[in-house]
């Protein structure tokens, strides 16, 4: 199937900003399901609120847009009960890792069959650009107009310390490996996460001067890069990927042996 | 059906196996714990799921996933937990999402008596989350009622799709009564809906006002959110989607207030003295007023089953007919009896209020009612 | 149509972004007065996707063999 | 003897007396008794002095807690300093005899068994709870004997129903002594 | 004083300021976000502190720890993040720690609509926590009065050491007026302790039943928990403590009512019909109220400014008085005209709601008014 | 000073259980301040809900019992405000890494100057045995009465990956160690994290057939090693000690900047 | 004219609507009049129509938004499509001279400037909203010029201060010019 | 006393839990009858302050030449 008709065209155009990341992550999302031609019935995407969030209402699965940070339980409600769904993720830096946290690292830790897609755009997008957990040190956001001195989570570390047994991370500059980053991660059995780097030119370029969308694009481009010897720029690529028992086998297992397989 | 020694918080696990729950998360909190504890014993048994979550706004979440899916699911916490779950009650209530939240209630505010019984969450259960929402709470005395309410709270969440709590608190949770523990009688599954996928509104109602949810993951897609939406389920801020959508969900409970409210009415008709009460000071009341009555005292006693929707309309016609004093006894500073004194004049209502972590004995609440009626 | 790729833009979607206009190898796009992009030179399309990909709008469409779905 | 009984079994936090309450309630459940078991949660169960409430009665119970408690089981002396201003005048106290009564009121019927020292002959201190439920039973009658071993050998660890019911067995035996000596006196 | 172009966030961190807030923290919420940007850009420059948290629960937590070293601390939130934070609201009010709270309301339940305004918190600012507890809140309906409510909320708490709420709503917050930033008069600081650090006891009190809780690291040391606890400040579970506590903490609020609860009266001594409002409500309800006594209706106004503890005893006074109609005009299912139906008969109170996200406009209201002096 | 002088004796004897490992940790604890001869007026003790919790109820500080989970967000105020202050947060393995999560791995990122240690029984102690993120695969506990298929946190890993600059292990078997790790940590400036490995005899013994306190203690002994080499022993230790900027003298220096030094 | 305005002034999300609202309200603050300023938040503020409010008066203003809307500036044909209902009979439009205006109905004064083009002559598109203030406040003389001007300098960035005088500078020409047409018609 | 090193254990907050006991390396301790700590062989003590770290109830205070306060 066409990845676009995976769509759901009456909602478009979504509200997202020209030039705004998240539709590119979105397009890398769609395209990797569409490789794997997931049956839209029998997919759940489950989003918290953020502009990233939203999501959610364009893409025609089951969808469920919850609470600033309940993405992840809401899903684990979903995956546990349904656990031949494939139950997706889509978040935001700050919807996944300020007040998500905890969420995020406990389903971690559970190894919990979801794909959780982070959309990066280092800022709170949807509340007009404060800092997120994940805004460089020392850059600029509406709450911190004098620059930010909170040191970022590095991500990946942070899923990885929590136990996550597939880590990878992609970027809207690259979309054809974000696609590969998010479509290893859907056939990953276990918790997968994927941080994609997307650009927010309202309020990350503008309170950082980074000029326009294509300008951030570019940014991008040029301080990210896919090669395996990354230097100074951010690597993107898998960070890890192994595997452990998944939370809703060990589920199913514990159910039969106690249930005597029912 | 020979009677079985249960204790309230184990009668609430057996009736809710018995209502069909199939997904159960939850994290421990005193005195609720033991609810938490024999579902993590008996759900993997047959076959469904216990999962205990990092804490209990997660486990609100994945309660109102797990029942988007069509499992009937629950929580069981108590005071502090309950303070957490409020932003997710109100998101069940906007989506309509059919769940039971278990509340043993402790004495509060804050950690409080962690070991002590309370009633004083009675009106965070109507309000404790923000915006105008509907809720419906049910409060039993006893082991028997817990067992008989725990099923009901499933029936009047699934037909309403509603959040429905259970008001327990820790003398009801904890104590061992000789209860049935019998199969009920009338499961009520949420409905069903009647248009195809390509036709189907997911919030579109009829004259009931009730919408038909599909389950997630039988054809039917659609999209939930807890921002206000329209009949199809996508956001909208047209001014009378946003009117329309929060008075559907509040008259939706008012409109079938009749039929949700239910309560126990003794020799109220010729009383003097109505006691008014829910949950364990009913005991005390029940007693104190059969005692009473013994005497030749006209007194009665109202116990609310349902504490919301409030039975106003009941108890201000009780006010109009009989022009009693009305005794209030409860394990709270009155929140009872506050609330009451929008049905009946302030000056008529006498208050027995108790916050020192143990019951109102009957001695205690017979002085009162001696007072009363002299 | 002479080239062997067709590339295909919504205007109804655009928002006038420039991202394709900037990622199109082959200077295929361009932005027409109300900043919109368009296809001025179609015939030199390689059909690479790669302004469809980096199109936030869904706005693109590049018909043809494609490589990729 | 009263067909209302109003009981506290109270002892230290790991002496088992909830399980004896819980026990007793169920045989009085069993002999079609209305009953209603409570127990004092809190810091106190860790440590200290714990208790468990049992009111057995042929009418309908209302109030759940007691009221007016007609028998007291003491296992330690601070249980007993603790609660035994709770029975009712004419109500019982049982006791072991090593624990001082001095202080107790005179219209306090005082029972002190040999608890601790018949279940250092059973050879485990952990069954006092059960032995002292058997002398309990045996002075008051509240229950039938055989609700009261059925619901001792369906409520204590599989493993461990041999010397439980012994415990009993001894309990009832050092019960009925005790309460021919009460009627002789 | 010349007036200035102040947006309503904007005068409440002016007001904080002029107050001597030194500790902010937050998490950014519309309609209140620009109250944490600009502390974000205002505090650091006069040397006091702004942290942005992770979350509106560790928000609340960290204003009541930075209280506890006597700094004024203050956190700003909407809907969904007071829901969050009322554990710890009750946490603050058990252990009577002075915070400012503000709830720039917008449009619930759930996400609902974030950038409308509504009342619909009103409830939830007296009962979001469990357990019974005391709590302030003020309700400004212009930039002016955010100013100054700021500035009182702040007083209260630190006279009274209880947690005040400070009931904005998107539009108060959000729209510019031009306003006085005067610098106020009487700044109140909490009491300090009389007693020498061997003797002090935290939560001993005189007869106002206010402690006097020493700033951490001054000498005093001492123990302060969420549990019910006795004067010393550490843990009790007997029974008279746990009465006395709870009934003081409260007390303490009920007690001082009258000192506490502000209000403004227009015209009512010999009103027919008396509008009463609070928040941005007042704004039509005054043109109206105006408009009707140039033609010489009979028509009064009480604006609440305090709307917790609610001026129950004014209010009743009121109707005794005047036995006038009560209209009350509120961006809510009717949360306000519910809790007067407690002080004014139900059939004397007409409801004029609005839930769509728009203002209750002068026309809207006047039509009632006219309705109910004929 | 006396460590002992630093207790509240007219708080004693605790509420702990004969044999609970929680007052050997806070011995421990107590003997690191005694050493470092703390002002006690200078020194803040913050706690949240448990066993474990309780201790600052023991000790003669400013102390602060407050909710479950919170300690570190309620201590965050006050560190901000009294950046001379030392702060102490005393928790649990529930407390800190349950329903405590996302506090503890902020304040791991902002690198702020508390000390963390987390009393580790592997269980939910104060609400009679269930399980918590940190206790073991298969144990069991009574809300995992067939045996909890749960995977733990490695809570070294965990502390690491959300940016901590010190993290150590201790157990209450060797309580010298535990001293030391604690005084290392009390010393380091920067966000450092104890684990302090304890029994609970009541509960966890109790569920998992492992006797008494005294052989709770021999397990420990014999199954966690100070040792660099520890095999599949638990390894105690030093596992993580950097420099970065630390939370609060960003702030001052921030606000230094910014108010041109007030 | 009136002394009593209820202005709103629209156009598409990043035009400076809002901006140029408050400098209007601060500058009839400066003059001593009553002036409130308010908006419209969310989705829409993000590209789609934008709208700012602003009430001045010399009496006291009680309700917060515009209840009889006697003037609208509409910047874009989508705001003057949004709101130009709001108009009170008798009111007045500003907008541009592209702007297709012909639905309107014939109670409404309709004032069309060449908006973008003179901007295009200033060189800077993002000036409208100023020159636009220009317009407007030469039409219906609502503040004094001096408390104009000022508060524009000081409301934008100070890089851009010498830019938005000229546009309103230019505005305010452009205003004469058509109000004198007007009154000529 | 003879040895270097005085054992001090108080009875008044020993909970008997036998650590004490299980980790002195001199056997300096035992029990009592109702199961709480006393010091049976003085002499034999070295002063190692095992059994004092271990007391999880602040039971026990061992004087003398100390290693560690
Ligand atoms: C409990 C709660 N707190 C705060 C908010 C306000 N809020 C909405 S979205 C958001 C941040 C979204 O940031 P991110 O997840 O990074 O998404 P983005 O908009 O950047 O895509 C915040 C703080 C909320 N809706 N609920
Ligand atoms: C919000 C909330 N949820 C749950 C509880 C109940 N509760 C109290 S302590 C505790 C767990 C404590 O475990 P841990 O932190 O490991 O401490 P321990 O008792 O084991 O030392 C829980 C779940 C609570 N007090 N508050
Ligand atoms: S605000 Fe930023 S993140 Fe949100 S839609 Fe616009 S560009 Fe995207
Ligand atoms: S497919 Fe490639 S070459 Fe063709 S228009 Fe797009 S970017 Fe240019
Ligand atoms: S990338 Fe898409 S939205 Fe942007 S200009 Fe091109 S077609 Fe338009
Ligand atoms: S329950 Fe466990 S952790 Fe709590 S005091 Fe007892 S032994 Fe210690
Ligand atoms: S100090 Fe060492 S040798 Fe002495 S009694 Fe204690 S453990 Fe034994
Ligand atoms: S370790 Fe302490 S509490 Fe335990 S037996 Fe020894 S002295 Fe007593
Ligand atoms: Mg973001
Ligand atoms: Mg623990």
């Amino acid at each position: 199937m066409n990845y676009k008709n995976y769509l759901r065209w009456n909602k478009l155009p979504h509200i997202w900003c020209p030039g705004c990341g998240h539709g590119i992550v979105l397009g890398a999302f769609l395209r990797a399901v569409a490789q794997r031609e997931l049956n839209k019935d029998d997919v759940a995407v489950v989003s918290g609120i953020g502009c990233s969030s939203r999501a959610a209402g364009y893409v025609d699965f089951n969808t469920l847009h919850t609470a600033h940070g309940r993405a992840i339980p809401f899903a684990t409600g979903i995956k546990l009960s349904r656990p031949d769904m494939k139950v997706i993720v889509l978040t935001g830096d700050g919807d996944a890792t300020a007040i998500g946290g905890n969420h995020f690292i406990h389903a971690a830790r559970r190894n919990l069959d979801l794909t959780v897609i982070v959309f990066n755009n280092n800022i709170y997008g949807m509340t007009s650009g404060q800092f997120s957990p994940m805004t460089p040190h020392i850059n600029f956001a509406t709450t911190a107009p004098h620059g930010n001195f909170d040191y970022p989570f590095d991500l990946v570390e942070l899923a990885k310390g929590a136990g996550a047994t597939y880590v990878a991370r992609g970027a809207a500059a690259y979309p054809r490996q974000l696609e590969k980053a998010i479509g290893q991660g859907l056939d990953h059995e276990g918790f997968s996460v994927i941080e994609a780097m997307s650009q927010c030119p309202t309020y990350y370029g503008r309170k950082n001067k980074m000029g326009t969308a294509e300008q951030m694009l570019k940014w991008q481009k040029e301080n990210a890069t896919v090669s395996s010897n990354p230097g100074e720029k951010i690597p993107l690529g898998v960070f890890v990927q192994v595997e452990r028992p998944e939370y809703t086998k060990l589920t199913g297992q514990f159910i039969d042996s106690v249930s005597g397989g029912k | 059906m020979a009677k079985q020694l249960v204790q309230g918080n184990e009668a609430c696990v057996e009736a809710a196996i018995a209502a069909g729950v199939s997904f159960f998360a939850g994290y421990p909190i005193t005195p609720s714990t033991e609810i938490a504890e024999k579902m993590a014993e008996k759900l993997p048994a047959k076959g469904k799921v216990f999962i205990q979550m990092e804490d209990e706004i997660a486990s609100m979440a994945a309660i109102i996933g797990a029942s988007l899916t069509g499992a009937k699911s629950m929580t069981a916490t108590s005071g502090p937990g309950f303070s957490l779950m409020q932003e997710n009650i109100g998101y069940a209530a906007m989506t309509e999402v059919p769940v039971v939240v278990v509340n043993v209630q402790r004495g509060g505010p804050s950690t409080g008596t962690p070991t002590l019984p309370s009633q004083g969450d009675m009106m965070q259960a109507r309000w404790g989350t923000h915006g105008d929402h509907p809720v419906i709470a049910l409060a039993p005395s006893s082991v028997q009622e817990t067992y008989d309410l725990t099923f009901e709270a499933f029936n009047l969440s699934e037909k309403y799709m509603v959040p429905v709590v259970l008001l327990m608190d820790e003398i009801v949770g904890h104590m061992r009564e000789g209860i049935e523990l019998y199969k009920p009688e009338k499961i009520i599954d949420r409905r069903k809906p009647v248009q195809s996928p390509e036709e189907y509104l997911p919030y579109q109602t009829d004259d009931s006002l009730i919408p038909a949810l599909a389950p997630f993951g039988q054809g039917y897609r659609y999209h939930v959110t807890g921002l206000i939406h329209d009949e199809t389920g996508f956001p909208s801020n047209s001014p009378k989607v946003i009117e329309g959508l929060v008075e559907r969900i509040n008259k939706k409970i008012d409109k079938h207030a009749d039929e949700i409210i239910t309560y126990n009415s003794f020799d109220v008709d010729d009383a003097d003295v109505v006691l008014l009460a829910y949950g364990s000071p009913v005991r005390s009341a029940r007693q104190v007023q059969q005692a009473a009555r013994q005497e030749g005292l006209k007194v009665g006693l109202v116990q609310m089953i349902t504490v919301w929707p409030f039975p106003h309309k009941v108890l201000s016609q009780l006010y109009r007919q009989t022009e009693a004093t009305f005794i209030v006894p409860e394990l709270s500073l009155g929140q009872l009896a506050d609330e009451l004194s929008k049905s009946v004049p302030r000056e008529k209502i006498l208050r027995v209020n108790r916050n020192d972590g143990s019951l109102i004995t009957p001695a205690q609440l017979d002085a009162v009612v001696r007072e009363a009626v002299r | 149509m002479s080239g062997r790729f067709q590339v295909e833009i919504d205007p109804a979607y655009c928002k006038a972004c420039r991202l394709c206009i900037q990622v199109c190898p082959k200077k295929v796009l361009a932005q027409r007065a109300d900043g919109k992009a368009i296809v001025e030179n179609p015939d030199d399309c390689i059909g690479c996707q790669l302004c469809e990909w980096h199109c936030p709008d869904f706005a693109i469409t590049i018909k043809g063999e494609k490589k990729n779905g | 003897m009263s067909k209302h009984w109003e009981i506290i079994i109270s002892g230290s936090g790991g002496q088992g007396v909830i399980t004896a309450g819980i026990i007793l309630a169920a045989a009085a459940l069993k002999d079609g008794k209305n009953v209603i078991q409570t127990q004092s949660y809190g810091p106190e169960a860790r440590g200290g002095a714990s208790r468990c409430e049992v009111l057995i009665s042929e009418e309908n119970l209302a109030y759940p807690k007691v009221q007016q408690c007609n028998m007291l089981v003491a296992l330690t002396q601070e249980a007993l300093n603790k609660y035994s201003s709770l029975i009712a005048p004419g109500g019982m106290l049982i006791t072991d005899k090593s624990i001082d009564t001095s202080a107790l009121s005179n219209d306090i019927i005082v029972l002190k068994a040999p608890v601790y020292s018949t279940v250092a002959n059973i050879g485990n201190l952990m069954v006092a709870n059960i032995l002292v439920l058997g002398v309990l039973n045996s002075v008051i009658d509240a229950v039938t004997g055989d609700s009261l071993a059925a619901a001792v050998s369906s409520r204590v660890p599989p493993s461990t129903i041999e010397l439980n019911m012994k415990a009993l067995t001894e309990g009832n035996r050092v019960g009925k002594e005790l309460k021919r000596e009460v009627e002789i006196a």
